[in-house]
């Protein structure tokens, strides 16, 4: 079978099987993993270059749909489906809600978007990975809240679809082709003649992109969706799907390229629109999530936060940009999705997602524990784990165009990333352990397993980028940029420096020996329980004092809202909400039309032929 | 071995960190003992915030049945090694608070007192004696009352079981009160 | 002029059948169901074979009088792909109905029902603009009929209220008939087309007015729509899955037959006549259609009453479709049509077994149907989904057509279709939430709904139909273009097919 | 092979003492200083090497390994990170990206010690890390932007290649060519060492002593080396960038001791402020040069060509 339709119909297949065997859940789950694991092996017969047409009787045109394989999408489509291969292993043994075919059918159109090489596949692959992904959403954990997260989803999302399709007819009326290739081909051609033009097909477009990857000022539906999505399936739209509107940008971005379009510090003027998206999007990700509560809410808003470095990084369109901002989104699909699956791990153990309600489960769950930590050790770009590399990349990139502003925007973003990680780390796993909790044990053999592997890839790749920067020049230069130099797979080479990543590893490792050597040798100490704490001379049992008394999680960083007070009046959310109910208010209003008098009806109808008539007269 | 131990314990006698514990009128006398005037600071003596961290406890005053369980509890959170320090009258018999029916009158049946400082209240050159006192005690291998402590942990804890009965019914009726709240 | 004199059974049959019934029914009522099934699945296999064995375009010659002397009837691929859905629709709610007795008399209702079938079939194939007016009265009457049934007092209401308001349509109509045969002394509708263009009488324009006013009340466009919701509403669910998936496919075929073939232009784009430009008309009816019936379906509680605004709106959309002129436009509009109507009759017959259950018919009622019964909500969802043009789903590709249609026409339509995609989202919203509340939400009790087969069959086929549809749009689109193409070449691709020896020409 | 890498290993104990000794003695002198403002004697300067020593011999109580793990990770990456910095002349590990290194690896420090101090379960602790988290918040950002403006002036990261930049007398140096970034990152050093008015971390009396509130003998005494060590690498990392680096060690501390004593003497005189305050401080002022700076340094030809 030809591999590129083999990634298509496998996933269909599979959601087939496990629509017909739902009802036999661990049947289902395994259908779901081995249909992950049968399409990554399928992967391997594919190369760059691989077309597939497909003639379609459709719209009177010689409509070719077709699918390509190009270095980026090679390079999506591995990421994607190996992150999904560890989600449903995962799955296989916890509780967590997910609808298997439903997943299996994201699969499908997301290997379909990664693949189209024409805009009508790739408009209907991401539409079918909409509405795939929002009866997903429904029944999460809480039914009227999932409900709601769904619906916002379903109207941004299908809002930015509609933009799209309108971007893709007014595309193709003008060339007269559906192709990807000679349409932004095209745009390359006009972009000098008609930049406004250009401007608003692309804005169409960007829209679209801009909602699935949350960035802002569409950034809204995001902490809805994925706080109140099916446990088993947050991992997988916030790690994967939120990429989309990367690969989306990457289809678009190259056509500043070659064109003479008028530069800010360097930068096409386009580029540095979206690097100010980008940068926002990063800002106000990260001030949001250090406010919430909502485990799930928080790493929603982290999210989108980093999506907004990705979007930085890639508008800056040069060889270290293009590269940090594809590194940086492999790291954070990795670190994200360690970080979300042992959240949803905690999840189903304790049985809520407010983190003021949990706290020292390191004690009961060590493994989950430590991936946590090395996953926002990660997540906050510290080396030698993935996360710094790309990073420090971003920060080059924009160094080296003397974006002096939207540096200061992302670094702050990446100081206040560490704020919420730690908070997040403090109140699920670090103080009291809750005698609620005296009985939660650690995650099964199964997710112990997802565990190690997801540690072991965070450090892996820290310490070896080189096996994901290799892919990422020959994307880079397949964009006929020049790649930047490799010297080994220890090395990230950027503008300023080549880091050896191992060597890092090695020094630090050392450091660690010294340390416990240290803290061994010297004078000893004595275990006391949790419970031995310093309490002003009170002694705690007398008081009734339970652990969760003694735990301050809630409202860790109240002291800055009063600082950021200005900045969270404004509301975006509720410019969209606004929006919404003024139009249902519209609705109830013009619902009065039809009252249910039948002389009404008579008088409309003759009404409207009164007005006909006459406006045939007047014409006439 | 004991080269070393003389070494360690020159290095602790003059690096003292102090946890006061006040709770009488004898707490005014350390400002002065710590500021300007006297500074105690020049012995290594620094008033620290917890037990874990401090050497010394300086109760400053008389002690109320309520305030002994909190001093027991504060000193058995301080790590070895530890001392005492009793000012004032009301650690040594009482004081003015003699014949109280709550007010204990020796400090040293409840928690091993390695120096007392008499008077009251006692001037700061009184509390800087005592602590050169202790000072060189300490380098002397002399003051040794943690040990003791843990040597005739029975008695001390019968001496305290004895009066900390009486705070029972109190914080039995708290109890209820915490539980309806 | 290819003949094909047997195809007038398309019309006969039924119409035969319909008056027979009572006969059958003093055999056994069961009988009297079963003959419309049989009935119409004839009717249905019948299309089919015209279809596939391409036998159409061909005329129907009454009694040997050649058009435009007699009465003829002209099954063109319009008509063919018309009449192919029609008798699909009717055949799957007769076969749903097999089930449904419980709306009383079921000997009368079956006659009634087969006798609007006829009537729509009559109404696509008929060749004469005042036997379309006859077609209309037969589906009109039986129409008023049938949305009586049931046991509710709304029904009645909601008949009275169509019945008024359909009868100010056929009124009107029928005065547009009349001042063009005043004009031109022909009812023929071929004679007309091609006699029109060397007329200049403003009497003309005056009765294309007459008749888009008269038409768009079967159309469902506002103004002329009022009737809509409290008919749906009111008639028990079969008959609501039927008015709005047969009727309305009656009159928007009679409204566009008119104003394409009789009113338009030679070419691709038809649209003017004397100065008042009617397609342009028609396109601010829809797109005020899709606007109104959105957002008041939007502002719904029951479901019943929202799937009756959306008709109304997905009626603006077909009407936008053809409004564009365009040959794309048309073919919008007939696939959209062909989706909205197999979409929301299968939604209706759904609607109907769950109110069979004893479920209410609001929104909050829909409340974890997917533990009573995962059938029904996936079958509902794929509706929903083909309904708000989503892909792998029928739905998507028409819309999808719509929108390159107005792209391609550029001009305001750029901001109707704009106005379109708005309201789409509106919907988008409406329907998701009910599929929401159906996949959400455990109920009070999850007794399960046992679907048994009569019902079920409609509403697989309706599915699977759909699904096909999606996924090879081919089906459709093939017929569908080749009813566009008779839309918009008004001289090849009917007048010569129907009078080949057409004077000035 | 094997000996190259016990000498380098030798040395970079060697670094670490030697920084620990220079860390422990400015606390020391600092004491002092501050004993002398307010009319006292003082302790002897060498008391912060007893108190170290006392802690290593004293008891003290764990509340698990989480505890454990945190303090040696929050003094491991900062030994680490000193085998980066170019002191005086030296440098154990030349990277031509030590700056960055440095930064990220103090990071993972200060995260490891969070990681411990909140494992304790005590909120003193955690209240204080949440305050010393907001005061990085803040005095990272002007830090961030001077860090920016050396990288965009000496268009490498390279600390040893930026102090060779500066070679050649005092108008070389980055003080002379960045006199507001130096006032920046001058004004983040009170931030970063934790100083008054930006001392509400570890307030005694308010959240008794904040993170430090359960530790007790070792894990204090770790607690204090990576004060120590990172009081050393934070004015070590300034007195590269703007104070041309040093020909010898003895140079190198002294000018390290300048920025501390600067330090010290504001300490001294103001109180503390409210966190909340401080985080916008150091939004505004600071923040404010730190840009001012950078869009100087861009004016003057700073943007690298690509």
């Amino acid at each position: 079978m030809n591999s590129l339709l083999a990634l298509l119909i496998i996933p269909v297949i599979g959601s087939a099987a496990a629509a017909i065997l739902q009802r036999y859940r661990i049947v289902e789950r395994l259908i779901t993993f081995l249909t992950f694991s049968l399409t990554f092996l399928f992967l391997f017969g594919i190369k760059t270059g691989n077309l597939f047409t497909w003639h379609l009787d459709f719209l009177g045109k010689n409509l070719e749909m077709g699918l390509q394989i190009t270095p980026l999408s090679i390079f999506m489509l591995y990421m994607t489906i190996a992150f999904g291969i560890v989600l449903t292993f995962y799955n296989l043994s916890e509780k967590s809600k997910m609808k298997g075919f439903l997943l299996l059918l994201t699969l499908a159109a997301s290997n379909w978007i990664f693949m189209s090489a024409d805009l009508i596949s790739f408009f209907f692959a991401w539409e079918l990975m909409g509405w795939s992904s929002i009866l997903m959403i429904f029944g999460g954990r809480r039914e009227a809240e999932s409900r709601q997260g769904a619906l916002y989803y379903a109207m941004m999302s299908i809002g930015g679809s509609y933009s799209m399709l309108i971007g893709i007819f007014l595309l193709s009326n003008l060339t007269g082709t559906f192709s990807i290739q000679s349409n932004v081909s095209y745009l390359v051609s006009i972009l000098s003649v008609h930049p406004w033009w250009v401007l608003g097909i692309l804005s169409l477009f960007f829209a679209a992109f801009m909602i699935k990857s949350g960035i802002f000022p569409f950034h809204t539906w995001v902490p809805y969706t994925y706080g109140e999505a099916p446990d088993g399936f947050v991992p997988y739209l916030s790690s994967v799907m939120s990429k989309y509107g990367v690969y989306g940008f990457l289809i678009f971005l190259p056509l500043t390229l070659g064109a003479h379009v008028p530069t800010v510090l360097g930068l096409a003027w386009p580029n540095y629109v979206l690097l100010w998206f980008g940068s926002i999007t990063a800002v106000v990700g990260s001030v949001l999530a250090f406010m919430q509560d909502d485990v799930k809410k928080l790493f929603a808003y982290s999210s989108f936060s980093n999506l907004g470095f990705i979007l930085a990084a890639i508008a800056i369109f040069t060889p270290i940009g293009l590269t940090a901002g594809l590194f940086h989104a492999f790291n954070h699909l990795l670190f994200n999705g360690a970080i979300f699956i042992t959240v949803i791990a905690v999840i189903s153990k304790v049985g809520t997602t407010r983190m003021s309600e949990m706290g020292g489960l390191w004690q009961k769950m060590p493994l989950t524990f430590l991936t946590f930590f090395v996953g926002i050790a990660a997540a906050a770009g510290i080396p030698p784990f993935a996360g710094f590399g790309s990073k420090w990349m971003i920060f080059q990139a924009m160094i080296s165009h003397g974006l002096i502003f939207a540096t200061i925007l992302l670094f702050f973003s990446s100081i206040a990333s560490f704020l919420y990680l730690m908070r997040a780390f403090h109140a699920i796993f670090l103080g009291q352990l809750s005698h609620r909790y005296d009985n939660v044990k650690e995650v099964s053999a199964i997710g112990k397993i997802t565990e190690s592997f997801l540690l072991g890839a965070l450090i892996f790749f820290g310490i070896l980028p080189g096996f994901i920067l290799d892919p990422i020049n020959s994307i880079v230069s397949s964009f006929g940029l020049k790649p930047l130099p490799t010297s080994g797979y220890e090395y990230i080479n950027g503008f300023f420096s080549s880091i050896n990543m191992v060597s890092i590893f090695i020094v630090v490792i050392i450091a660690f020996i010294f340390g416990f050597t240290l803290f061994a040798v010297v004078a000893k100490h004595k275990k006391v329980p949790q419970e031995d704490n310093y309490t002003a001379g009170q002694i705690p049992q007398d008081w009734n004092l339970t652990p969760e008394m003694y735990q301050f999680s809630y409202d860790f960083y109240e002291p800055m809202d009063k600082e950021l007070a200005p900045f969270l009046k404004v509301k975006i959310d509720g410019f969209f909400k606004g929006f919404g109910e003024s139009v249902e208010y519209i609705g109830g209003a013009v619902k009065e039309i039809f009252t249910g008098n039948v002389q009404i009806y008579t008088y409309l109808a003759i009404g409207g032929l009164v007005i006909f008539i006459i406006a045939g007269w007047v014409v006439w | 071995m004991s080269e070393w131990t003389e070494i360690v314990d020159y290095f602790r006698g003059r690096s003292m960190w102090m946890l006061h514990y006040c709770t009488g009128c004898g707490a005014i006398e350390l400002p002065p003992t710590m500021t300007s005037r006297w500074d105690m600071e020049r012995f290594g003596i620094t008033p620290m915030a917890t037990p874990r961290q401090a050497d010394i406890l300086l109760i400053t005053g008389y002690l109320a049945i309520k305030t002994l369980k909190r001093v027991i509890y504060t000193y058995e959170q301080m790590q070895a090694p530890k001392w005492v320090l009793g000012f004032g009258s009301c650690t040594i018999n009482g004081g003015i608070y003699w014949d109280s029916y709550n007010v204990i009158e020796r400090l040293d049946k409840y928690i091993p007192v390695d120096i007392y400082i008499a008077g009251c209240m006692p001037r700061p050159e009184a509390i800087l004696d005592a602590f050169v006192k202790l000072k060189e005690m300490v380098q002397k291998g002399e003051a040794k009352g943690y040990e003791k402590y843990v040597k005739n942990y029975d008695w001390y804890k019968a001496n305290q079981d004895r009066v900390l009965k009486r705070t029972s019914p109190v914080l039995k009726e708290i109890e209820k009160v915490t539980k309806i709240g | 002029m290819k003949t094909y004199n047997i195809a007038a059974l398309l019309v006969g049959v039924p119409l035969l059948m319909a008056f027979s019934i009572p006969l059958f029914g003093f055999i056994s009522k069961q009988l009297a169901k079963w003959i419309t099934v049989l009935t119409l699945g004839f009717e249905f296999f019948f299309a089919l074979y015209i279809f596939l064995w391409h036998i159409y375009p061909f005329n129907v010659i009454m009694g040997n009088w050649v058009p435009p002397f007699g009465e003829n009837l002209y099954i063109g691929p319009f008509a063919t792909v018309l009449i192919i859905l029609v008798s699909f629709v009717g055949l799957m709610i007769s076969i749903y109905n097999l089930w449904s007795a419980n709306h009383g008399d079921v000997v009368h209702f079956a006659l009634l029902f087969l006798m609007f079938v006829g009537g729509s079939i009559g109404l696509i194939s008929t060749g004469d603009i005042f036997n379309i007016f006859i077609f209309m009265e037969i589906t009109g009457i039986s129409s008023y009929a049938l949305a009586a049934y049931g046991p509710e007092r709304r029904a009645l209401g909601g008949a009275f209220k169509y019945l008024v308001v359909s009868s100010i349509g056929s009124t009107l109509y029928l005065f547009g008939v009349l001042l063009i045969y005043t004009q031109l002394g022909t009812l023929n509708i071929a004679e007309i087309a091609a006699r029109i263009s060397q007329t200049t009488s403003g009497l003309l324009t005056f009765a294309g007015i007459l008749l888009v006013a008269g038409l768009a009340v079967e159309a469902e466009l506002f103004p002329f729509n009022g009737w809509v919701p409290d008919t749906y509403t009111g008639a028990v669910n079969p008959v609501s899955a039927t008015l709005s998936g047969i009727g309305s496919v009656g009159g928007v075929y009679v409204l566009f037959r008119i104003l394409m073939t009789v009113f338009g232009k030679d070419g691709n784009f038809v649209s003017t006549y004397g100065n008042i430009d009617l397609m342009s008309l028609v396109a601010i009816l829809g797109s005020a259609t899709v606007v109104i019936g959105e957002l008041s379906a939007l502002a719904q509680k029951n479901v019943k009453k929202m799937l009756a605004y959306s008709s109304m709106a997905q009626m603006g959309l077909v009407a936008i479709g053809f409004s564009i002129g365009s040959k794309m436009g048309s073919y919008a509009g007939v696939f959209q049509l062909v989706n909205h109507s197999v979409a929301k009759a299968m939604m209706f017959l759904i609607l109907g077994v769950i109110v069979s259950f004893g479920i209410g018919e609001r929104i909050d009622d829909m409340k974890g149907l997917w533990y009573k019964s995962p059938f029904l909500t996936i079958t509902f969802t794929i509706g929903s989904l083909s309904l708000l043009g989503l892909p792998l789903f029928g739905g998507f590709w028409s819309k999808f057509a719509l929108v390159d249609a107005s792209i391609q026409r550029g001009g305001w339509y750029d901001f109707v279709i704009a106005i379109v995609l708005f309201a789409s989202v509106v919907e988008a919203f409406y329907y998701l939430r009910i599929v929401g509340y159906m996949f959400t939400s455990k109920p009070i009790s999850t007794d399960k709904i046992k679907v048994s087969v009569s019902p079920a069959v409609p509403i697989v086929a309706f599915s699977i139909l759909i699904i096909a549809i999606g996924v090879f749009p081919q089906i459709v689109g093939g017929i569908s273009w080749n009813a566009a193409h008779e839309l918009t070449d008004k001289m090849g691709g009917y007048v010569l097919n129907v009078i080949p020896t057409i004077v000035g020409h | 092979m094997v000996i190259e890498f016990l000498i380098k290993l030798a040395q970079g104990l060697g670094i670490g003492a030697l920084a620990l000794a220079t860390g422990l003695l400015f606390g020391g002198i600092g004491r002092k200083i501050i004993a002398r403002i307010q009319r006292r004697y003082g302790p002897p300067f060498t008391q912060n090497y007893i108190d170290l020593f006392k802690l290593f011999s004293k008891g003290s109580v764990s509340h698990g390994w989480a505890f454990d793990l945190g303090l040696v990770a929050g003094f491991a990456p900062m030994l680490a990170a000193l085998m980066f910095l170019p002191i005086g002349p030296f440098t154990l590990l030349p990277s031509d990206s030590s700056l960055i290194m440095i930064v990220y690896l103090m990071m993972m420090a200060y995260l490891g010690m969070a990681m411990g101090v909140l494992a304790s379960g005590n909120p003193n602790s955690a209240i204080g890390m949440s305050r010393a988290l907001m005061l990085m918040a803040g005095y990272e950002v002007p830090f961030a932007a001077v860090i920016f403006s050396v990288y965009l002036f000496s268009k490498t990261g390279y600390l040893t290649q930026i102090v060779a930049q500066q070679a050649g007398g005092f108008m070389n140096w980055n003080i002379v060519k960045m006199p507001l970034g130096f006032l920046a990152i001058e004004i983040a050093l009170q931030g970063m060492l934790g100083e008054k008015p930006f001392d509400q971390a570890i307030a005694p009396a308010e959240i008794a002593s904040g993170p430090m509130v359960e530790l007790g003998g070792k894990y204090l005494g770790f607690g204090m080396i990576q004060h120590s060590v990172g009081l050393f690498l934070e004015t070590g990392i300034v007195v590269d960038l703007f104070l041309g680096g040093a020909p010898n060690f003895w140079i190198f501390i002294a000018k390290q001791f300048v920025l501390y004593f600067i330090v010290i003497l504001v300490d001294a005189i103001l109180p503390r402020l409210r966190i909340h305050e401080s985080t916008s401080f150091f939004w505004k002022l600071p923040l404010f040069l730190g840009i001012l700076q950078a869009v100087i340094v861009i004016i003057q030809g700073g943007v690298l060509n690509v």
